[in-house]
Parts: C-alpha cells; sequence; structure tokens
C-alpha cells in the first residue's frame, strides 16, 4: 500500500515542514548537481573538460556559483514595475517545489498522493509562466519583455499537446492518480502502447522547460538573456534553479507516464525512478548540445500543426481501441 | 574643424559623445516599437549596433550604426611610412590577418615593381589560405553559435587551434600575424610546417564529414537558413557585395580569378558558387571554398621551389614615386582593396582601405526588412562581417 | 586629348562622348591596378553612375583626397568595377577646399626632386591648356559633391564617411550624418591638417623602444 | 566587499600599494615605517568576519563569469580561451553571460574607440558589485599598437573609464595569458583585494609557454 508522510508522521504540521524541508533540500542539492552534470557533460561533448577546480571533477563549482550569486549586490533597475519585478522569481519557484511532491518515488512511499496528482502537476507547471511574464513585463526592459512574450506564446501552444499526450495515458490507465497509472503499467511501460503519445509528451516537455533547441523566450544569441536579462544575484539564480527543476518535474512525468516509474527488476524502486529521470534528462542535455535553436515562428507551427493534430488523432485512436477492446 | 577631443582626457571630462542610447521617438500609432540592439549584444560580432523598428517581432526598419571599433588605421597610414604600417594590416581585419598582411605588402611591392622570390610566394599562398580555412571555420563556429547550436562553434574552434598552432610555429603570432615583408616573408618554413599542413588537411577531411552529419542535414538548420536572407545579384551590385555572399548569389567573382595577383593563376581551382542566395547558399559556398584552399594549399606544398625568402637586397627606407595604385586580392569576406596614393616621400599620402564587410554590411537595412528577429541574427551570421574592418 | 591607342572601354567612350568626362584614358592594369581612368564634374556623377549601372559596373569605393597643402583642391575618387571581368574605372572628381589648409606650408623641395615637381607641374599645365584649347576644360572644383546614392545605394555609407572624414557634403544624399565617429564630433579626422603628428607633443620617435 | 567596510577599504589599501613596492626598492620620498603601519591600520575593516568573508571571497574567486563582450582582435582569443583547448569553464570562469546583470568581470578584448567609451560605462554601472575588470591587451593597457601622438579614436586604456584589477599584455595575449590573468585575478580576490605574492602554480607561466611555443633559432629579418 502506498504511504504519504502524513501517513509516516501523525502531526499534519510537521509533515508539512518535513515535506517542505525534504522537497527544498531536493530541488537545490538537484539544482547544483544538474548543472554540474550539464556543464560536465557538455564539456565532454565538446572536447573540454569542464569544471575541474574547484573539488573533486569540479563538483562544487554550482556550489560556489550559487554562494557567489547570494553576496551579489540585488540591482533593481529604474522605471520597474516593483511588485511584479520582485515577486517572479519567487513565483517561478513556488509551482516547481509544490509539483515535485506529487509522485511516487516507490511502490511505497510518495509524499503527498492525491486522486488527481497529474492534474496538479500541470496545473503547476502552468503557473511557472506567469512568473516568466512577470519577470517579463516588469523588467521593463523590450529584451526581457520579447522573451516573455515568446515564453507565453510557447507555453500555451506546447501544454496542449502535453495534456493531450497524458490524457491518453489517463485514458488506458483510467486514473489520474500518478500512482495508480504506475500500477497500472504492469510489467511492460506505457512508451511500448504509446510510442507516438510519449514522443509527443517528449518533445513537449523540452518545450515546455525552454530547453534548447526550443530555448527561445531567453536565447541568448537573440534577446541577450530574454526573460532575466534584468535580473542580478540570487533571484537570477532563483529562475536557474526553477529551470532545472522543472526539467526534474517533467522527467518525473515522463518516467511515470510511460517508463513505469519505480518499476524494474532486482534493483529497488528509488534507483530505478531516479535513474529513470536522469536518463530522460541526460537525453534532454543531449539535445540541448546537438541542435540549433528553431525560429519563433517555426516552433508555433511546430505545435500547432504538426504536434496538436498528432496528439489528437493519437487520442482518437486510444479512444476507439480502447473502446472496441471493452 | 579642429578639436581637442583628440586630446587625451578631453573627450572623458566632456562626458563624451550624446546620450548613446538615444532612440527616436516612438510610432504615434503604436504599432511599432525600436529596439537597440548592441553594440554590447552577444550576437553582434563584436560591437555593431542594430536600431530595429519592430512590429511585434517583425522588422520594418533597420539601421546599422557602425563606428563602434574606429580605430583611426587611416589616418595612422598618414603619419607613419610604409613599413610602419605593417603591423597595422593584420588587424584590420583579424580572422584573415595574414591575407590584408600579405596583400599590402604585395600593394607596395607592386609600386616599386619588387621581384618577390618563389619560395616566398609559394609560402605566401600557403599561409593566406591557411588563413582562409581558419576565417571560414571561425565563421561555421559563429554561424552556428548565432542559429543556437553552441556544440559545433567548440568543434570548429579545436581545428581552428590545429591552424593556428601551425602558423604560429612559424609566423610567431596567433592572430595579427606581421608576417609579410616587402619582397618577401620574415621567415622560412621547414619541412615540419609542410608536413603538419598535410597532415592538418587530411584531418579536416575527414571532421567535415563529420560537420556535414552534424549541421548540414540537420532539419532544425535548414529550416532556418533555406529562403533566409535573400541577397540576390541586383543587390550585390546595388551595394557592392563581393565574397561567398556574392558567389552564393550565383555570381562567380573572385579577385583570384578576375584579377590575379600573386601566383594565383598557377593554381588549380574552382570558384564555387550556389543559386540560392539564402543563408544556406552563403553556407553553402564557405564550405565548399575550404575544400577549394585545401585543394590549393596541396598544390603549392607539391610545387614549392628551395631558394631565398627575400630579394637579395632588403628595403628599409624608400620613396616610392608619385602615383596612386589599387590593389585588389579576395580576403575571406570578399575584395580587399587597398588604395595606395604616394606623393613620393616615405609616408604614404593616403592610404584608403576597401575592406569587403563594409559594403556586405551596407546592405542590411533592405535585406533585413520584413524578417524576424531571429532571423536578423542569422542572416548577420551568415554574410560573416568584421567589425573592426567596417569600420577601420 | 588624342583618341589614341590603347582602345577605351565602350563605356568609358559613351561617357567620353556624351561629354560627360575628361581625361578618359586607359591605364595599365599591371602597373596601378586601374584599367581605366577620367576625370568628371561632381554635378555629373549621378548621370555617370546611372550609365555605369546600365552597363554592369557596381561602385567599388569611393574616397577623398586631401591635397590642399600644396595648394591643389581636394578630389573625390570613385571606383567602379563589374563582376563578369575586372575592369576598374577610376573617375575622378575636383571638389572645392572645404576649409582653409591651417598646417604648415609643405616643405621646399630640393634638387631633383623639385626639378621633377616642376616637370611634373609644366607637364600637368601644358595638358590642361591644350585640352582648354580644345574645347575640353577640366572641370572647375564643384563646392560640394552630388550624391549618387540613388543609383548604388552603396554609395550612402561610403559618402557618409567621406562626409565624416573631410567634411565634404553631398547634394542630395538622403541621410548625411556622421557615421564613423561619435555624432557629436567637431573635427573631420582624415583632414591632413587635423591631429597632425608633428603638432604632437611627443613624436613618434620618442614612442620607440629604444 | 560588502562586509569589508564597504568601498572605502579597498581604494585605501591598494593607494598604500605602491608606496610599499617604492620602499622595497629603496626609493627616497616613501612613508616611514609607522606612517605605513596606521595606513594599514586605517584600511584593515572595522570589524573583521575572517572565516566568511574569506569563504566569500574563495567562491567569488573561483565563479569568475565574464560577460560576452567583445571589442576586438582580443575578443578571438577570449573565445579561443573559452573553447576546446584553453577551456576557461575549467577555472569557473567559463559562463560568459550575455547581460551585464549576471556578470562579475569585464574583460576587456580589445581597442576601447571613442563612440564606444559611453557605451562601457554604462555596462560597467550595469554590472553588480563585487565586480571586476581584465584588462586584455595592449589597447585597453595604454593604446597599444594604436596609440600615436594626436590619436582621436581611441581610449588609450581601459582605466580611464573604469578601475581595473589585472593588466594582461599581449596584442593580442594568448589564451594562456587570460587564463593567467584570471588567475591572477583569483588571487587577487581571495586575498581580499590585496595581491599576494602569487601561489598557484598555473597551468604554464607566460613566458615560458611564449618560449615553448617559439621556433627553435628563430631570427626576425626585415
Amino acid at each position: 500500500m502506498l504511504k504519504t508522510l502524513s501517513d509516516l508522521v501523525p502531526n499534519v504540521f510537521l509533515a508539512m515542514l518535513l515535506a517542505a524541508a525534504a522537497i527544498m533540500a531536493f530541488a537545490t542539492v538537484n539544482a547544483l548537481f544538474l548543472v554540474w552534470l550539464e556543464r560536465k557533460v557538455s564539456a565532454r561533448m565538446q572536447r573540454r573538460y569542464g569544471p575541474t577546480v574547484v573539488g573533486p571533477f569540479g563538483m562544487f563549482q554550482t556550489l560556489v556559483d550559487v554562494v557567489k550569486l547570494l553576496s551579489k549586490q540585488l540591482i533593481s533597475p529604474k522605471d520597474i514595475d516593483k511588485p511584479l519585478y520582485h515577486l517572479a522569481p519567487i513565483v517561478v519557484f513556488v509551482p516547481v517545489v509544490l509539483g515535485l511532491s506529487l509522485f511516487p518515488i516507490d511502490k511505497s512511499f510518495a509524499l503527498v498522493d492525491t486522486n488527481v496528482g497529474l492534474v496538479l502537476v500541470f496545473a503547476f507547471a502552468g503557473m511557472g509562466f506567469i512568473a516568466i511574464f512577470m519577470a517579463g513585463w516588469g523588467s521593463n526592459n523590450k529584451y526581457a519583455l520579447l522573451g516573455a512574450m515568446r515564453a507565453v506564446a510557447q507555453n500555451i501552444a506546447y501544454e496542449i499537446p502535453l495534456i493531450l499526450a497524458a490524457l491518453a495515458v489517463t485514458m488506458i490507465a483510467r486514473s489520474m492518480r500518478i500512482a495508480d497509472i504506475v500500477e497500472a503499467q504492469g510489467s511492460f511501460p506505457y512508451i511500448l502502447v504509446q510510442p507516438i503519445g510519449a514522443l509527443i509528451y517528449y518533445i513537449s516537455a523540452v518545450a515546455e522547460t525552454n530547453r534548447a533547441p526550443f530555448d527561445i523566450p531567453e536565447a541568448e544569441s537573440e534577446l541577450v538573456a530574454g526573460f532575466h536579462t534584468e535580473y542580478s544575484g540570487m533571484r537570477f539564480a532563483l529562475f536557474f534553479l526553477a529551470e532545472y527543476t522543472n526539467m526534474v518535474i517533467v522527467s518525473m512525468v515522463a518516467t511515470s507516464l510511460f517508463l513505469g516509474g519505480y518499476k524494474g527488476p532486482l534493483l529497488p524502486g528509488p534507483v530505478w525512478f531516479f535513474g529513470k529521470v536522469y536518463f530522460l534528462i541526460f537525453v534532454m542535455l543531449w539535445l540541448r548540445w546537438t541542435f540549433p535553436r528553431l525560429r519563433f515562428d517555426q516552433l508555433m507551427t511546430f505545435a500547432w500543426k504538426v504536434l496538436i493534430p498528432l496528439a489528437l488523432a493519437n487520442l482518437l485512436v486510444t479512444a476507439t481501441v480502447l473502446k472496441v477492446m471493452s | 574643424m579642429t578639436s581637442d577631443l583628440h586630446k587625451p582626457g578631453a573627450a572623458l571630462a566632456a562626458g563624451t559623445s550624446a546620450d548613446p542610447w538615444a532612440t527616436p521617438p516612438a510610432d504615434p500609432d503604436g504599432e511599432t516599437y525600436y529596439l537597440n540592439m548592441g553594440p554590447q549584444h552577444p550576437s553582434m560580432h563584436g560591437v555593431l549596433r542594430l536600431l530595429l523598428e519592430l512590429r511585434g517581432e517583425e522588422i520594418v526598419k533597420c539601421e546599422p550604426i557602425i563606428g563602434y571599433a574606429h580605430r583611426a588605421h587611416e589616418k595612422m597610414a598618414e603619419n607613419r611610412n610604409y613599413m610602419m604600417f605593417l603591423p597595422n594590416t593584420s588587424r584590420v581585419d583579424y580572422l584573415s590577418g595574414m591575407i590584408y598582411n600579405i596583400a599590402y605588402c604585395q600593394a607596395v611591392e607592386k609600386m616599386l615593381a619588387i621581384e618577390v622570390p618563389e619560395r616566398a610566394e609559394h609560402i605566401r599562398v600557403i599561409v593566406c589560405e591557411l588563413n582562409r580555412v581558419s576565417s571560414h571555420l571561425l565563421w561555421f563556429g559563429t554561424f552556428l553559435l548565432d542559429l543556437g547550436g553552441i556544440t559545433p562553434f567548440l568543434y570548429s574552434f579545436d581545428d581552428r587551434e590545429q591552424i593556428l598552432s601551425i602558423l604560429d610555429r612559424v609566423t610567431g603570432s596567433r592572430l595579427t600575424y606581421c608576417y609579410g615583408r616587402f619582397g618577401g616573408v620574415t621567415e622560412d618554413v621547414d619541412k615540419k610546417f609542410l608536413d603538419e599542413t598535410t597532415a592538418f588537411l587530411a584531418r579536416l577531411r575527414g571532421r567535415m564529414a563529420e560537420y556535414h552529419a552534424l549541421v548540414t542535414d540537420n532539419v532544425i538548420f535548414r529550416s532556418r537558413c533555406e529562403g533566409v536572407g535573400v541577397i540576390d545579384r541586383e543587390t550585390a551590385i546595388e551595394y557592392g557585395v563581393t565574397g561567398p555572399t556574392l558567389r552564393a548569389a550565383g555570381v562567380p567573382y573572385d579577385v583570384r580569378r578576375a584579377e590575379p595577383y600573386g601566383i594565383y593563376d598557377r593554381f588549380e581551382f574552382d570558384i564555387p558558387t550556389a543559386s540560392g542566395a539564402d543563408n544556406l547558399a552563403r553556407y553553402y559556398v564557405r564550405v565548399a571554398e575550404m575544400e577549394q584552399s585545401m585543394r590549393i594549399i596541396e598544390q603549392a606544398i607539391a610545387k614549392i621551389p628551395d631558394g631565398p625568402i627575400m630579394p637579395e637586397k632588403a628595403l628599409k627606407r624608400f620613396k616610392p614615386d608619385v602615383g596612386e595604385h589599387y590593389f585588389a586580392v579576395e580576403s575571406a569576406r570578399g575584395q580587399f582593396g587597398i588604395y595606395i596614393v604616394s606623393d613620393g616621400s616615405d609616408v604614404p599620402f593616403r592610404i584608403k582601405l576597401r575592406t569587403p564587410s563594409f559594403s556586405n554590411l551596407a546592405c542590411m537595412p533592405d535585406v533585413l526588412r520584413g524578417t524576424m528577429v531571429a532571423d536578423t541574427i542569422a542572416i548577420l551570421g551568415s554574410i560573416d562581417i568584421v567589425l573592426p574592418e567596417v569600420d577601420r | 586629348m588624342s583618341d589614341d591607342s590603347p582602345q577605351r572601354s565602350e563605356s568609358l567612350q559613351r561617357l567620353y562622348d556624351d561629354k560627360l568626362v575628361v581625361q578618359a584614358e586607359v591605364r595599365d592594369h599591371a602597373q596601378g591596378g586601374f584599367h581605366e581612368s577620367c576625370i568628371a564634374a561632381a554635378a555629373a556623377l549621378p548621370e555617370i553612375a546611372a550609365k555605369l549601372r546600365e552597363d554592369g559596373f557596381y561602385l567599388e569605393m569611393l574616397t577623398c583626397l586631401d591635397r590642399r597643402q600644396t595648394g591643389e583642391e581636394m578630389a573625390l575618387i570613385y571606383t567602379f568595377n563589374r563582376f563578369d571581368r575586372a575592369h576598374r574605372l577610376r573617375v575622378e572628381s575636383p571638389i572645392a577646399a572645404v576649409a582653409e589648409w591651417r598646417g604648415p606650408a609643405p616643405a621646399p623641395l630640393k634638387g631633383a626632386a623639385a626639378k621633377k615637381k616642376a616637370e611634373a607641374d609644366k607637364a600637368k599645365a601644358e595638358a590642361a591648356a591644350a585640352r582648354a584649347a580644345a574645347g575640353e576644360p577640366d572641370p572647375d572644383p564643384a563646392a560640394e559633391g552630388a550624391s549618387i546614392a540613388s543609383v548604388f545605394r552603396s554609395a550612402d555609407w561610403y559618402e557618409r564617411e567621406v562626409y565624416d572624414m573631410y567634411g565634404v557634403t553631398f547634394a542630395g544624399h538622403p541621410d548625411l550624418k556622421r557615421i564613423l565617429l561619435p555624432e557629436d564630433a567637431d573635427f573631420h579626422a582624415l583632414l591632413k591638417d587635423f591631429g597632425r603628428i608633428d603638432e604632437a607633443e611627443t613624436t613618434l620617435d620618442d614612442q620607440r623602444p629604444s | 566587499m560588502a562586509l569589508n567596510g564597504a568601498g572605502k577599504g579597498p581604494e585605501l589599501k591598494e593607494a598604500a600599494q605602491p608606496a610599499l613596492i617604492k620602499k622595497a626598492q629603496g626609493a627616497p620620498g616613501t612613508l616611514s615605517e609607522r606612517e605605513e603601519a596606521q595606513l594599514m591600520a586605517e584600511a584593515e575593516p572595522f570589524v573583521r568576519f575572517h572565516l566568511l568573508e574569506d569563504l566569500l571571497n574563495a567562491a567569488r574567486a573561483n565563479s569568475l563569469w565574464p560577460l560576452t563582450f567583445g571589442l576586438a582582435c582580443c575578443a578571438i582569443e577570449m573565445m579561443a580561451a573559452g573553447a576546446a583547448k584553453y577551456d576557461l569553464d575549467r577555472f569557473g570562469a567559463g559562463v560568459f553571460r550575455p547581460s551585464a546583470r549576471q556578470a562579475d568581470v569585464m574583460i576587456f578584448a580589445g581597442t576601447i574607440s571613442r563612440k564606444m567609451g559611453p557605451v562601457i560605462k554604462a555596462l560597467w554601472d550595469q554590472m553588480p558589485s563585487p565586480k571586476w575588470a581584465i584588462a586584455m591587451g595592449g589597447c585597453t593597457i595604454d593604446g597599444g599598437p594604436f596609440k600615436y601622438p594626436n590619436q582621436y579614436a581611441i581610449y588609450e586604456g581601459a582605466d580611464k573609464l573604469v578601475p581595473v584589477d589585472v593588466y594582461i599584455p599581449g596584442c593580442p595575449p594568448r589564451p594562456e595569458a587570460l587564463i593567467n590573468g584570471i588567475l591572477e585575478l583569483q588571487n587577487k580576490i581571495k586575498a581580499g583585494r590585496r595581491f599576494k605574492p602569487s601561489t598557484h602554480e598555473g597551468p604554464i607561466p607566460i613566458a615560458k609557454a611564449e618560449r615553448t611555443n617559439a621556433p627553435t633559432g628563430r631570427k626576425v629579418k626585415g
């Protein structure tokens, strides 16, 4: 039976506190690790070494970066929209942290378990873009504004195929509880049942996280630094943290929906779960360091004219097959 | 006419120029807005500033603002003798510095009717073509960087380093070569240089296959390049566009063929052209040009004779006759012309550098109209400009 | 001006026949890099440029020469070239001095150089007189250049550069403003009497490492 | 430097530095020992959080994010330093930030023209402190090859615009030299804005690097 934190810890406030601490710790450590991993992986793909000086294999490089960013001056430019500008880095960070709590990492454990887990994850993920738009608008910088506009348009476009692909899975599993979906995957993962759905989901997920080749909201060579052009110090670090945590969330969803979550032979559940998650993240890094960036209109065309029809067709086929089989 | 701005610190005290961020007033209808791209922008190839009038992301009007890298090369030329201008030449266009350096030597040699020894001529061809390959490699990397692909940039830099270390051994510098002298070159090449060059060519050929797999056949790359940034023959004539940008429009104009200089008339090579006149065509032309440069280098290595690398009598101080000379070479970016006017003294009366990037950049307002912001970067990257060369 | 061989190109001959240019001469490309050369009045430049454009020329370069020190006028130097074959046509257009010469007088020539100079001047004056007698007077220096930016848009930037560096203005230019120097600069950098090295407190020799 | 008595301290320390050097060389007219001690004492911050400060300085030193900002020729060598063969990322300095708001160190890579001057000042002001500047190449030290009497187009040295921490000679400096410059800057930061005698072994000191790369028996002719 699936246990959640509230089952293990009787006091509800203590449970909340513990959950928050665990998630914050995981998010931070994970982001530190991922940034280091990204720098190392990209370096290895580019005939470099990447960080080597700070710590073994340069592992403390990102820690040092964060400490530095913490101690940097926080600049608030002139003529900004103060509430939006100051709130955005916090708002961007909150939903991704909430989203993290919903995944069962083992047959018997999840921090939080609800019967609408999947809906919640997508709802939280959608909030991130409000924060990005707040940042872009509040910065009073044209590059930031352009980046924010791109981000919103991109988010709306890619959220649809993302959810449509996930919807097909929920139809098969007949549940929106993530633990149920994982359990429903029996001995073979849904990627075999839903290969097109899995592909659509993964492409959309990469786009959702604003990673190359879909990184147009912060397209470095075009928009300087996009929506976070005007952010310095820790505020910028929070955007960074959110981006990397977001990667983990979409990979966790993909793992749970298509790769059988914690299921796997021999090794314990969490190992399988995180192994799959980090493999998917590695593929994201791989994509980023291989492909050039799409243009904005091509990105939108791809979403509206390719992914969404394909996802709808996939959904239709799934529904038909389910109806016929039942 | 005169100003005290040239006195050190005067401009600083005066608070320097007008508001550097001054943009035109906003459009009254509120349909368009201005975006100031540069001079500090990751894709402005140094210090170009584009003043863009945008509607959404579409460019309504574009005005390049140059001069942020103006270093008074031409004024310096008028203030020092012919020999002393030599180090300046490779700093005009630092990516094909060798070609510029040698071109200046050749121009002065033409003025003075100096014979260059055969061996020196061959060495010049080899180093110039190596420099051209290294310049194109850097372009390859930065173009992909502008498109958002980061890894090809590092790959091409890796290969470029090989060329630099080959040239470094002979010339003593990596970027701003001062290898040419009036009448020859400073340093003879040894067998190791030739062997290393041959080995590098073999290596690069293998690497080109990798590049094609990584970049040329990439769907995203092609969709970003095909049909984008068309600079056709008419536009080229209108603006005097030369080099690979022109050849991508299907015009087989290459100074090495049109007005052969040095010993280029002795080598077999093709002038690659393409018909699309777009980013992809320029990409193809440059990649093909690297191949042709490699062919030229191979022939030069095969033919290089023994002998002196400088004329018997080295030139120290000289005064060319009164007159004017125009000498053109094909640099990595197009036709580089040196117009020297001599008044009979040991100091040039006037040296005008006709730099290809200046003309190639001038067509931007026309080409960029109606494109997206992302295309602006791609097009700018594809025509391969070097800002200090534009500003001189 | 005698129409002797080598033969002028069709384009130049047409300009010559239309009385747009004088001193239309064929030059040795191997020597000076120019195929042909001629002199034209500034006002005729737009028409010349239009004709050359029809013939398939492009504007290769435009610059200016400041010869005020020796008491001569300034001159705009246009070079046109073709893409289908090398054919560099040089058009010189005299321009009146933009400002009075403020630098030192030229150093007096001595010995052979002075003799050479005198001979050259004499030959030049004789040739000019002969041309004037034949009804082909050299064009007078114009007060300002005529913009050919409407014919070759590349001229837009070249003319701005000449304006920036020499202060020569161009009639009919769409937007004549500084291009390389800061917009508030109050000097024209390539004028020979600006920023002369001999006026400086240190000389180049002081800067050389000993 | 937020904890270090903000602002005043470092300047005083740097002012004290030349005097110390002169003293060591036995030059006349330098400060007396007492004056010197007094000056150094004044330069000391009022309260010192040694461990925290050292930790912060170490973090700052090892995470120098340069601004993506090339002016001329040196920019190419700066790119080369970040690229495959030299890889600035090894020292944590390979994260080139395009936005000045996120950069720690401005590497002046190339000639600073008069037209560019105001822009550079604006960029420098946009960077959050603590920030550092590296003058890379001859042009940013004193005008380099473009310095001549009555030069009208350039600023003869980056230090005419912003305070420079490390100067790297060369035209352009080799990537190794830039790396050395970054390491020197790290030393300076770790020592609290004061130069300690260089302790790092370094990849290769510049002089040696040039020697190993130069062809043997090289004679410059012409």
